[in-house]
């Protein structure tokens, strides 16, 4: 029973796959409709619910309500506010599309799509749930990466496009800041693939399904897997623009970056691909680090497994926005600095405390030896990156 | 250490983030058009007309002397002179306002026309809702628009109010013992002249 | 990234590259940042020659929010300029309000009576305080924290505007000085609710000194940036915090000792480098010290008159001559000088803004600095363009 | 030939010719992009995800935005005035015919073409992620030791040029700090 309700969505698939009516050619096709419909709408449903949860949740940071009034249309129902997302997105939609007379047309118009699909892509690889992967790929992490990168080339042409100088300089900075956070990003996973020799999504996660005792084999309970799993969540917080690394935006200074230009829908897209960026990564985090679909504690095994993915990811949603409702904005050139001289000499530590971690035999040992590795460079590289005792608190003298 | 500043930043905002539902202190927020805040009493928003008893015309104390329409800073107070004369509240008959307009859009809540008015007749509404789909005419408040009773005015400013009615009653009261002892000086006078031939003149009252 | 942009069949300017150190090669990226720009605060524009992000050259531009003050007020009563000097700088009316009244007391030969001085003395305090604490929320809002300082100190904000609410009618727009005191007395229960607001703020500075002023991104992002020196400052007439914050021991407070500002015993919190950090630091210090005023004003306040006799609403009319009333504004040296003829109008009305003087020195401060730098510094030097374009 | 692959074709010989023959230097970018994208779609659909991923990650992610890159920060991207027919189009037709010569040399002695008539060898199951990885690490480690040498080789020239450019505007930009 408990496995029945576990495999619940595999089994509708199987169900409606089995209906006599389909002619067997259209079988393969009906399948991957089966898989791609649902994610699309489960994960766009929930980018509308975060949109709220979001605002809340930061109101209240803020001591705030937040929105609270949109409910039923006509009643006093009001939901909490969480008739708001689909408020917001009618207006979008009915929103004049305006296009700038100087923009390229073309590529104007090409590039939410040119954004919004790849983002999309990302999403076929994620193991959602025990036998819940849209396709098992034998390089599943590479592919993740291989259609993040290309959005990089959908922000350029939306920068670009645009000619506006606000706009351009956003896709500058935006693409700058991508293509640094890839490096320390994709560093940091190779720790993940080397200790479990697979690049397969569902592989990396079975490979952490185990448990001693109640505590589970997740990557993120090992020395380098928690470095590599803070260094990850720092990069992909720079890859999806999220505070303190939303420079490309950065609205006091660049007004909004490269989508300063785009109203309407088109604005609704850019809006609806970066939180979408944001769950898928936060998605491959879960499945790297924290054990994908497995519960927490063995005993919690019981509870479905895509219930305890959904979760993790809520609550690494809820990790953005309580980081978002925290910190400013870095600045260019210390974001640099961050990627270049703290995050890659850090991710490249971590590759080689991973490997020792591989040789040394298991026990108090190891802990230390790598966990020193880690932390010894952490401090040293922490000191250096504020440049030793440059930034500091100061004290002030008075004048009676 | 590198982000103990931003960790401690972060047990600040959760601790925020918590007390908004516990704390009352920590959500201030009022629900605008279901709460409202408590009504302070010098809160002051446009200025209105009061008037006594309750005829808006009879009993509006404007006696239309401009001293306001004059002093008015941004100039939006526009006034009127009536032809004929009306009594005031001691009975002594007085010019009043043939047109009484105060441009709201103009107006910038100052409160200097109350504070220059002789007669307390202008006081500050604290009405703020007054927004209108026509931005001119809708803006444009004529006397009728603006008198508004005394006891309205005393709801909104319950101790100013009472002060100027204590002080209104007061000059109320020696215009009455004035007129009393007029009418007094004019029946004994009256009395004189029925027994003195027509020799004093009657001694002027006493103007105050 | 050096990104010298050039795109084609655009319609940018491409301007010689010349820049303080000489010649360079490239071409420069013009950005008007305002009139309508987030952070500008208000309607002010800056025209910025970028090199790659880099400012190369930065021209303020300002006068989008000119309303004829001066001008106005040569034509109005002397009463009658009292609430525009509320529009000026609309975060602190009741300073505006003060220096205008010191300013016509000194012409009228007025006095204004103890009571009223320790009323002046308390409202100008909890101006500053609140002006203080918008200011650092909105330096953090320009660094790109999410409204979440903002917020915080719009919530303290709140309960000072509370006050003068209940003091003076209106929150912001408070026209409560007059030439020899003030227009009404406190009402009944004021002095305990402003107690109540001053004993409680020291825990919000603390807050805020939790929260922020140890944040990595504030110090990295504030440190060194936008450094004002010393000379520069005094030589360009800076004046406030931010000239404190240079190191200048200049406390109008202290110098003049205006008002009743003798009989309190405060510290002038001073900085050392004259950056931006120091400019935002100086102001929480000088809350706390703002907060000792308000503890020894609110205690020792006197009972009695609150304006004085010579006084008149009614046609003031002051003898022919000149007088310069100048104060501690929260922005620093606030200034109205004033000619009389005699007339019930002033012959000449000008006001020394703040705001105005302490902006001339943006350009010497951004130089070199990238565009994120330039709104944190815009930032840091607190200006409301009501009282820069007038 | 299958519908797949006759798209794919067709994307990624459209692409490579309007990338050739468009006016304005960013679109022919893009259009190149386009090319990339066709081509990895090309190996994936042979099976060679490895390859085909890589292609994406590299071309498109990297190559991609460093020709956009280089066209902005050079002024390249005005459209030229001049027709495009130039003289230098006959060395770059000749360098084309050499490419494609020994590309088809290479391809038409291959082993799989020549067992072309036999049963073909299953590539897909082949190409795992492992095996390349094993053979890089044994069989192709000089050749693979080589390009990351090269690779190193260049990045350090590269940011000693940045450095002299630094080293040269030294005076402006110690003016900032």
């Amino acid at each position: 029973m408990i496995d029945a309700f576990d495999q619940i969505f595999v089994l509708l698939k199987h169900w409606a796959l089995g209906w006599p009516f389909w002619p067997e050619s259209l079988k393969p096709m009906l399948s991957v409709f089966l898989s791609i419909v649902p994610i699309m709408l489960v994960f766009a449903l929930l980018f509308g619910i975060t949109t709220v949860v979001e605002r809340k949740a930061i109101g209240r940071i803020q001591n705030r309500y937040g929105p609270n009034r949109v409910g039923l249309p006509f009643t006093d129902v009001r939901l909490f506010g969480f008739g708001q997302f689909i408020a917001d997105g009618i207006k979008a939609l009915t929103k004049e599309d305006i296009v700038p007379r100087a923009a390229d047309r073309v590529v104007h118009f090409l590039a939410p799509i040119a954004l919004i699909v790849p983002v999309f892509l990302a999403y076929s690889v994620l193991p959602y749930g025990k036998n819940m992967a849209p396709i098992d790929m034998d390089t599943g992490v590479l592919f993740f990466f291989a259609v993040g990168a290309a959005t990089e080339l959908s922000v350029f042409m939306a920068g670009w496009s645009s000619r506006n100088k606000y706009s351009l300089l956003g896709a500058m900075r935006a693409i700058a800041q991508m293509i640094s956070y890839e490096v320390p990003l994709i560093i940091s996973t190779i720790t993940v693939v080397m200790m479990v020799g697979s690049l397969s999504t569902v592989k990396i996660v079975e490979a952490q399904a185990e448990y001693s005792g109640q505590l589970p084999h997740w990557h993120v309970f090992t020395p380098w897997g928690l470095a590599g799993f803070i260094l990850f969540l720092i990069a992909a917080m720079a890859e999806s623009n999220r505070s303190p690394f939303d420079l490309p935006e950065g609205e006091s200074e660049i007004v909004a970056g490269y989508f300063i230009e785009y109203s309407g829908f088109k604005f609704a897209l850019f809006f609806l691909a970066e939180y979408l960026g944001m769950f898928a990564i936060s998605g491959l985090a879960i499945t790297l680090f924290l054990g994908g679909w497995t519960a927490p504690l063995a005993f919690l095994s019981w509870l479905p497994s895509w219930l305890w993915f959904f979760a993790k990811l809520l609550a690494l949603i809820s990790l953005f926005i309580w980081v978002r409702g925290t910190v400013p904005r870095l600045r260019m050139d210390q974001l640099m600095n961050f990627a270049w001289k703290f995050m890659l000499p850090m991710a490249l530590i971590n590759i080689a405390a991973a490997g020792l971690w591989f040789f040394l035999p298991a026990g108090f040992d190891r802990w230390a030896v790598c966990s020193a590795m880690l932390i010894v460079p952490y401090v040293l590289l922490g000191r250096g990156l504020m440049g030793g005792k440059l930034f500091t608190k100061r004290t002030y003298r008075y004048a009676e | 250490m590198l982000g103990e500043g931003i960790i401690k930043g972060l047990a600040e905002t959760a601790r925020n983030f918590v007390g908004s539902y516990v704390d009352k202190e920590r959500l201030v927020t009022v629900q605008y058009p279901e709460e409202r805040l408590p009504a302070k009493e010098a809160a002051r928003n446009f200025p209105f007309l009061v008037f006594d008893g309750h005829d808006p015309h009879a009993g509006l104390r404007c006696v239309a002397c401009q001293i306001c329409e004059k002093e008015c800073p941004p100039q939006c107070i526009y006034i009127e002179k009536s032809m004929d004369k009306k009594p005031d509240y001691v009975g002594k008959p007085q010019f009043y306002p043939k047109i009484f307009d105060i441009d709201i859009s103009v107006c910038m809540s100052c409160q200097i026309c109350v504070e220059v008015c002789p007669f307390e007749a202008i006081k500050m509404d604290t009405e703020f809702e007054l927004s209108h789909t026509d931005r001119f005419a809708g803006l444009l408040f004529d006397k009728h628009q603006l008198a508004k009773s005394n006891e309205y005015y005393q709801k909104i400013h319950p101790n100013e109010a009472a002060e100027v009615d204590g002080h209104l009653a007061a000059e109320k009261a020696k215009a009455e013992v004035k007129a009393k002892a007029d009418a007094d000086a004019k029946a004994r006078i009256a009395a004189a002249k029925t027994t003195t031939p027509p020799a004093a003149k009657p001694t002027p009252a006493p103007t105050s | 990234m050096t990104a010298a942009t050039d795109i084609a069949e655009s319609k940018y300017e491409i301007l010689p590259k010349t820049s303080p150190g000489g010649e360079i090669e490239g071409d420069l990226l013009e950005v008007a940042m305002g009139p309508q720009h987030p952070s500008t605060h208000g309607v002010f524009r800056m025209d910025v020659a970028l090199d790659g992000e880099r400012v190369v050259k930065l021209k303020p531009v300002f006068g989008y929010l000119h309303r004829n003050h001066e001008k106005i007020a040569e034509n109005a009563t002397y009463l009658g300029s009292m609430p525009y000097t509320d529009r000026l700088d609309y975060f602190c009316s009741l300073t505006n309000n003060w220096a205008y009244a010191l300013a016509v007391e000194k012409l009228g030969g007025l006095q204004a009576p103890e009571r009223a001085e320790y009323i002046r003395v308390i409202t100008a305090e909890l101006t500053r305080l609140q002006n203080h604490t918008c200011l650092i929320g909105f330096l953090l809002q320009d660094m790109g924290a999410s409204g979440t300082p903002l917020m915080y100190a719009f919530r303290e904000r709140e309960k000072i505007l509370d006050l003068f609410e209940s003091l003076t009618g209106a929150r912001m727009m408070c026209n409560y000085m007059r030439f020899g005191g003030c227009r009404c007395d406190l009402p009944p229960g004021w002095l305990e609710q402003a107690k109540q607001v001053v004993d409680n703020y020291p825990r919000f500075l603390d807050e805020f000194d939790r929260f922020l002023s140890g944040n990595e991104i504030l110090l990295a992002r504030t440190q060194g940036v936008g450094v004002l020196p010393r000379e520069l400052a005094i030589n360009a007439g800076i004046t406030g915090p931010m000239l404190r914050a240079s190191g200048v021991n200049y406390d109008i407070r202290k110098v003049d000792k205006y008002g009743i500002y003798d009989r309190f015993q405060f510290r002038v919190p001073l900085g050392e480098h004259g950056d931006t950090y120091d400019r935002y630091m100086i102001r929480l210090l000088e809350m706390r010290e703002s907060l000792n005023i308000l503890q020894i004003a609110l205690r020792d306040i006197p009972s009695g008159p609150i304006m004085d006799a010579k006084a008149k609403i009614r046609g003031f009319r002051p003898k022919p001559g000149e007088a310069y009333g100048r104060i501690e504004a929260p922005k620093g040296e606030l200034g109205f000088y004033l000619i009389s003829d005699g007339g019930p109008n002033p012959y000449r009305y000008r006001v020394r803004p703040p705001s105005l003087i302490n902006l001339t020195v943006l350009e010497d401060m951004c130089l070199g600095h990238i565009v994120a730098d330039v709104v944190v510094i815009l930032g840091s030097v607190d200006i409301v363009l009501g009282e820069v374009d007038r | 030939m299958t519908l797949p692959f006759a798209i794919l074709a067709v994307v990624t010989l459209a692409g490579a010719i309007a990338a050739m023959s468009l006016r304005n230097l960013v679109h022919c970018a893009l259009c190149l992009v386009a090319t990339f994208g066709g081509l990895a779609g090309l190996f994936l659909q042979l099976g060679a995800q490895f390859v085909g991923l890589a292609q994406i990650l590299v071309y498109i992610g990297a190559v991609a935005i460093l020709i956009v890159f280089a066209i902005l920060l050079t002024r390249g991207s005005e459209s030229p005035q001049q027709p495009i027919v130039a003289g230098r189009w006959l060395m770059g037709v000749a360098v084309a015919a050499l490419t494609f010569g020994s590309l088809m040399v290479s391809i038409v002695t291959s082993t799989l073409i020549s067992s072309a008539n036999g049963p073909k060898p299953n590539v897909a199951a082949d190409i795992s992620v492992k095996k390349i990885g094993a053979k890089l690490m044994t069989e192709y480690v000089l050749p693979l030791e080589v390009v990351a040498l090269l690779l190193t080789a260049a990045l350090i020239g590269a940011v000693i040029i940045a450095m002299e450019e630094q080293a040269r505007l030294a005076p402006e930009g110690s003016q900032s700090h």
